[in-house]
């Protein structure tokens, strides 16, 4: 602890504590609904538009970080126009959006000449370099994502889940999807120059993923997540001040460990709910779901699948 | 239109004037006219591919209207009001996604079009929920991921879902494939209540045996147009009024591929299904139509297996 | 980078060139010209303000520096620039790299615990860390690194913990030498023209051991000699000059940021020297040497390695840019 | 076992022996001993949750064995010969993925365990995908897209991907759920054809109708063990037969909760089923059987809501 | 066409051209089966990994290019692994390896000092710098994918579009699945060093995005996807000399906009396919299915959906 006090001597490194602990509760909370869209990439393509954005911002003088987040903002929404109206899945236009942003950046960097060696600047960063100014904006950041997630949480999660049903059941389905998107440009656009597009990418959805294979709801998942977020970012910033290396790569690393143990350890820790399901089931029959997934390929259903439901509902009288 | 509503009403709570489905440049449903009275219960019948879930999507704005007008409740449909009237069983399992989910979570996303967005989930949707899982059985599994419920038991979720929302007219795409025959009958007698109590319903399905006794009136498409409207007559329960021409053609030419007559049952003749009327089950309810079993016969697909209503 | 033709020589007025001549950096394309004066036509293959590391040559400039009578280039920069020297068959190309008399620098921080850290890092740490942290910012960039890769390349057999540091040309001495080495060049190439050649070279010589003068007079008293830097482009600078050169990136950021360690070891190093000013670049991301400053109290200044000329740079050629280092320097460093 | 095989067989083509499968540490499927001879059909039955997909599963190795043996034509099973002799149609709509794929490319995958890989279609392949085409009356879709088929249309794709395989067992999850009456019959003839010829059956549904003359044994499952195995005696082709105690429960509850009694059942004696031994469905066939709606009860399942068939 | 003529005049533009035709063609034929499978950015997964596979290399002094092939190949199957066994979706267990890669690449960079600079090298690359030497790899590569793709391609079509039923049909899932990931490893880490990891993600992607929109089944997509990569990559050399810009950028350009007017163009397709199905079907019933998809979600189906289907089977005999 005598190490610690070290450490919060240096004020950049107590920024980067506080920026640790504000952006690991906000990326998660953003990222539970890209995984629950399987579009878990979606950060990192944002980012790669982001590109092309800042380069289009170098080449008219205007704000370039005003001009990614336009331009995000409306590839994210062609995006989910492809997505929707297109013959195409989501990775697939996720791809072209990714592939798009790098060459357009490429592209519009070499026409700019000199403005391009600035591009880097608004696209990498490192976690220790975060400003004062920088804080705020993450404070806000984290208040705004936190406010959406609790006020429009469940909404967004239906949309993400089954955006048919949405539709059908008269959620405002593209708006929801709207919203969720500019979270996401946003989220990664503030964040990216500051602590670098790894980072803020890999912590939109590698909380999640751990956290997914302990959890059963998506309440649950959510809230670990964020917890996951908080603490794999914080410990990241501290043992790369005392092992020496990039905070950025080794809060990735803390939460590819976390993904990797968490997926070993959910088999025993089911065996265990399982055995305390059993305790308290009267007749020992299972009752908790339990064990990996088989081996269903997961692939998505296919317009329209084929089945009927006994229906009855005498719990909806009006 | 020859319906008899559960409770006789004024304006239709469904209208459909000509309407047209389709997707893109393809018309599935053409020129559908359909009024459903408020408190109705509607079968929709017809074969595969005749565009019941084409005209089901159609009326919640999920597959694109390509002509004609729908209506509920005297406005024009379909609008965030009118799909907040509606509940909606889908035919497919839609439900998924990278997160695990509960069930209850699922059931509970049916509540949400009811509150506005700042207002947290109340007393009363916990109570709707709670209800809507009981009414199909899955109460005991409200806290498992629906991933890992078996198929019957995933559609059982559906219905609870589209209960849940305590809606005016409930559409049901297919409720009973794959539910048990248990679940089956406590389903219809579930939709009957709620029919007793004025819900609307608009059903499809192959399998109309546990309907028998909540639903009234039935429709049938066939290739995307409606060719029967009215009571819901035993000859309906054939099987030739909703099979399809082709299935009857395909039936043909296997029959003659394979040389092979059908064991249990004469050569149809080509009108068959018009020549059994009397096969309506009796009394015993639920035993098997045996008009079911006529409609493939090849000449009767030329027949149109178009039946009487 | 595009603009193939971005930087056309001075001679471009005068007599119709003898020789078309292609360099492949700010540096080069400056001493070529300064040599070849009317008689060349020269052209820079990177252009205004694209990092020479981040250098992708488009088909177009491959054919220029393909066609061009004669190839000035630094072997081992930049990989597209020697892919394409590759193509030239016979052509005549200056390679200076030796002329350069390039040296490895282990800085201030190789010689702590953190050996293995080179001048050569400083590419990693600058643009490596686009690849590293998002391989997808690539193409342009991306090559960016590559040079350190040839570079490395073409030192192999050499112990893997060091590699040469190629930013000779902020050393005036070094660049005379280059200069001589590309008047030869142009001389073999051209032999018509040798005295012309000889002629400006001994004009660029003066001009670069009068530069040389003015920065050993100006940096001989400061009260500082270390020279904190984002970039660790300075060491052969520092080493003529009597300074020291210490990084704050490319201490063990290879690829990506700087550790926290290693920014907290520059601000105790800042702090205990009593250093006032730490130096940004034109070029990159001043975020780190900021943070350094904001911990210390120092402030920062600009320094131009005159990789690539910008609108930024504070002048429009070598000789300019050299001077407005050395103020900068004079006053950062606290030199009477 | 007392199976009614079409063709007596010596060895049994499948055997399970005290087989258990499940989903990691949960054992669905518990110790179940079943012998399927060459030829014969059977009946798999059960409720919602039952355990009929994942034991079908198992046999094919999609779910993991837990316990106990399985072999086919007396070979350990699941191995890669034993999964070539079987046909497998599973119970939802598994073809998918992000390149449009023909219904023609589909069905014709069932065919390529069948030739070494580096041997293309042959002359045989193409007649026996058009036969199974046909077989589903699907072949004038062939050229068409399987996304944009409709559910039924999709569900006949699947069956005739594992026709096309011709397999020696035909094992197939729910094949009859939204198909219409027209072509459930039509399939269910095609397998009668199958059986005729020899090709044994093993079929879950709940729906036993259109089959009732094709299979001739059933086994029912409650809670992964099997609770019947013999003829398919007209008892079990009634709603309590594959009920399962949840939905009795369910109903009990909802009937409570809404104080309204279900129109034609009595309100539920506290222990149900317990008092109801008798209730057995005597040959009307058409009861539901009272025991398999004990088992989740939740309190006793708490007197739960057992009604009688 | 002079101009043409001035082009073929350099040999490292004819050595550009041959390996446009080569890897256009190569690359959209292993692709195919990652949008099957949809996992369209694993290509772009695998690169970042074989970064860490490079730093090996170099930190062991082990060839760097058999190393990365060596960990990525180890990487792909691990993610086969966790795909099957894990509760974690396909893009879940991709983003892993994703930032895995990169994360494992940094922290390795930074130990490994300025051997690290070497390894932009191997990730990175310029098809005009194509040696050939490279031309000969990457002539080898065509000729084994295209081999692979021509007798293998339906067994790695089904596995990928259906693996359960593949699996319970007895093909050898487990070796088809390794077998198309090793493909997929051994294309991108042998051309990325020489065109760069954009282009060749890009090439195996973007290809088959367009020829998805025009095409109804399996077998066209894929002809049609390596004609469109072999076209898009021919006229993008070509293009990038003339207008002076990096060829690989100007090489996904052309895929992005060739993708984007595919989308367009296959409404206006399908209207006229439509029509010509109209009039040769006899009842003038709509036979051929067209326009966009409904909105469905294309989420993954449960591990168990719900349905039955009627069954028939006469032409099965045996
Ligand atoms: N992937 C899974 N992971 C964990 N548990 C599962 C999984 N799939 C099914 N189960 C559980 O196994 C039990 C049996 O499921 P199964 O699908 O075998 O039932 P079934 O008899 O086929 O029912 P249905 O008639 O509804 O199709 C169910 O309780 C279900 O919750
Ligand atoms: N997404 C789609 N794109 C194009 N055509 C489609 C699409 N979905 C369905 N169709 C076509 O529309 C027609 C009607 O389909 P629909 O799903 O409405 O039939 P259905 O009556 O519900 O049949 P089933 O009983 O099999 O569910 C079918 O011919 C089908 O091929
Ligand atoms: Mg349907
Ligand atoms: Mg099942
Ligand atoms: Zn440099």
């Amino acid at each position: 602890m005598g190490d610690l006090t070290a450490v919060l001597g240096y004020d950049f490194m107590v920024r980067a504590l506080v920026a640790a602990v504000l952006v690991g509760l906000a990326a998660p909370a953003v990222g539970v609904f890209l995984v629950q869209r399987r579009l878990s990439l979606v950060g990192d393509g944002i980012g790669h538009v982001a590109l092309t954005g800042v380069a289009l911002g170098l080449l008219t003088g205007q704000a370039p970080v005003g001009v990614a987040l336009v331009v995000t903002v409306l590839a994210a929404v062609a995006l989910e126009l492809l997505r929707r109206y297109g013959r195409a899945s989501g990775d697939v236009v996720l791809a072209v959006m990714f592939y798009g942003g790098i060459a357009g950046g490429v592209v519009l960097v070499a026409r700019a000449g000199e403005s391009a060696a600035t591009l880097n600047t608004y696209l990498f960063g490192a976690i220790t370099t975060t400003t004062p100014a920088d804080l705020r904006v993450f404070a806000v950041l984290a208040v705004v994502v936190l406010a959406a997630g609790l006020g429009l949480g469940r909404r967004l999660a239906a949309v993400s889940s089954d955006e048919e049903h949405a539709r059908a059941s008269g959620l405002p389905v593209t708006g929801l999807n709207i919203l969720l998107t500019v979270l996401t440009a946003v989220t990664v656009v503030l964040s990216m120059r500051v602590v670098g597009l790894l980072l803020i990418s890999a912590l939109m959805i590698l909380p999640v993923a751990a956290a997914q294979q302990l959890c059963r709801s998506f309440r649950a998942t959510t809230a670990a997540a964020m917890a996951l977020g908080v603490l794999t970012s914080l410990l990241g910033v501290l043992t790369s001040y005392y092992a020496d290396t990039p905070s950025g790569g080794t809060i990735v690393l803390y939460l590819i460990a976390l993904f990797v143990v968490a997926a070993g350890g959910s088999a025993v820790l089911r065996a265990l709910r399982h055995r305390a399901a059993r305790g308290r089931s009267a007749h020992g029959a299972p009752v908790a779901p339990t064990g990996p997934r088989p081996v269903t390929p997961r692939t998505a259903p296919v317009a329209d699948g084929d089945a009927q439901t006994a229906s009855s509902g005498p719990g909806t009288s009006r | 239109m020859s319906g008899s509503p559960a409770r006789a009403h004024d304006a239709p709570l469904l209208r459909l004037v000509g309407a047209s489905f389709g997707y893109g440049e393809r018309v599935v449903v053409d020129g559908v006219d359909l009024e459903v009275r408020a408190g109705e219960s509607v079968a929709l019948l017809g074969s595969n591919g005749s565009g019941k879930t084409t005209l089901l999507r159609g009326v919640l704005g999920l597959a694109a209207r390509t002509g004609g007008r729908v209506e509920m409740g005297g406005e024009p449909a379909p609008s965030r009001r009118s799909r907040r009237r509606t509940g909606y069983v889908p035919q497919a399992m839609t439900v998924g996604g990278g997160v695990p989910s509960t069930v209850r979570e699922v059931v509970a996303t049916g509540r949400l079009p009811l509150r506005p967005w700042w207002r947290p989930a109340g007393r009363a949707d916990a109570a709707a929920v709670r209800a809507a899982l009981e009414a199909v059985d899955m109460a005991s599994h409200a806290h498992e991921d629906v991933t890992e419920l078996s198929g019957g038991q995933q559609r059982r979720v559906l219905v609870a879902r589209a209960l849940a929302a305590e809606p005016e007219l409930l559409v049901l795409d297919e409720p009973l494939a794959g539910v048990d025959a248990a679940n089956a009958r406590l389903l219809a007698d579930a939709l009957g209540r709620l029919s007793a109590r004025g819900v609307t319903l608009l059903v499809v399905t192959h399998e109309i045996g546990p309907l028998a006794d909540v639903v009234r009136r039935a429709v049938v498409l066939r290739q995307g147009r409606v060719v029967h409207d009215g009571p819901l007559v035993p000859e309906l329960l054939g099987a030739e009024a909703v099979g399809d021409a082709d299935a009857a053609t395909g039936a043909a030419r296997l029959l003659h591929d394979h040389h092979v007559h059908h064991h249990d049952e004469d050569e149809p003749s080509p009108r068959g299904w018009v020549d059994h009327p009397d096969t309506r089950p009796g009394p015993g309810g639920l035993a098997h139509h045996p008009e079911e079993h006529d409609d493939e016969r090849p000449g009767a697909a030329a027949a149109g297996g178009q039946r009487r209503g | 980078g595009g603009g193939a033709a971005a930087g056309t020589g001075a001679s471009a007025g005068g007599a119709e060139p003898a020789l078309a001549v292609a360099a492949s950096f700010y540096p080069l394309q400056w001493v070529t010209e300064a040599v070849a004066g009317d008689r060349a036509a020269v052209t820079s293959l990177t252009a205004p303000g694209v990092e020479p590391h981040d250098l992708e040559l488009s088909p177009r400039e491959v054919g220029a520096a393909v066609d061009a009578d004669v190839l000035v280039t630094l072997g081992g920069f930049q990989p597209a620039v020697d892919a394409a020297a590759a193509e030239r068959g016979e052509g005549a190309v200056v390679d200076v790299a030796g002329a350069a008399d390039l040296e490895v620098h282990p800085t201030a921080a190789a010689e702590d615990e953190h050996a293995g850290h080179t001048e050569d890092e400083h590419a990693d740490a600058t643009d490596g860390h686009d690849h590293a942290e998002d391989d997808h910012a690539h193409d342009a960039e991306e090559t960016a690194d590559a040079h350190d890769a040839e570079e490395h390349a073409a030192d192999d057999g050499h112990d893997h913990g060091l590699a040469e540091d190629p930013h000779f040309w902020l050393d005036p001495q070094r660049m005379a030498s280059v200069a001589a080495a590309v008047a030869d060049g142009l001389s073999a190439a051209d032999p018509d023209g040798a005295a012309t050649y000889e002629e400006n070279l001994a004009a660029v010589t003066a001009d670069l051991s009068a530069l040389d003068e003015e920065y050993a007079a100006g940096l001989a008293t400061c009260e500082s000699r270390d020279l904190v830097t984002s970039h660790e482009a300075f060491g052969y600078l520092a080493e003529r000059y009597d300074l020291v050169q210490r990084g704050v990136q490319g201490v063990g950021g290879g690829g990506s940021e700087p550790t926290p360690t290693r920014l907290a070891e520059v601000a105790d190093f800042v702090e205990q020297n009593g250093v006032r000013t730490i130096y940004t670049e034109t070029l990159l991301d001043p975020a780190v040497a900021e943070t350094v400053a904001a911990e210390t109290g120092a402030t920062t200044a600009v320094l131009d390695t005159l990789e690539g000329l910008t609108d930024a740079s504070p002048a429009d050629d070598y000789p300019g840019v050299m001077r407005a280092n050395l103020e900068v320097l004079r006053t950062g460093q606290g030199c009477s």
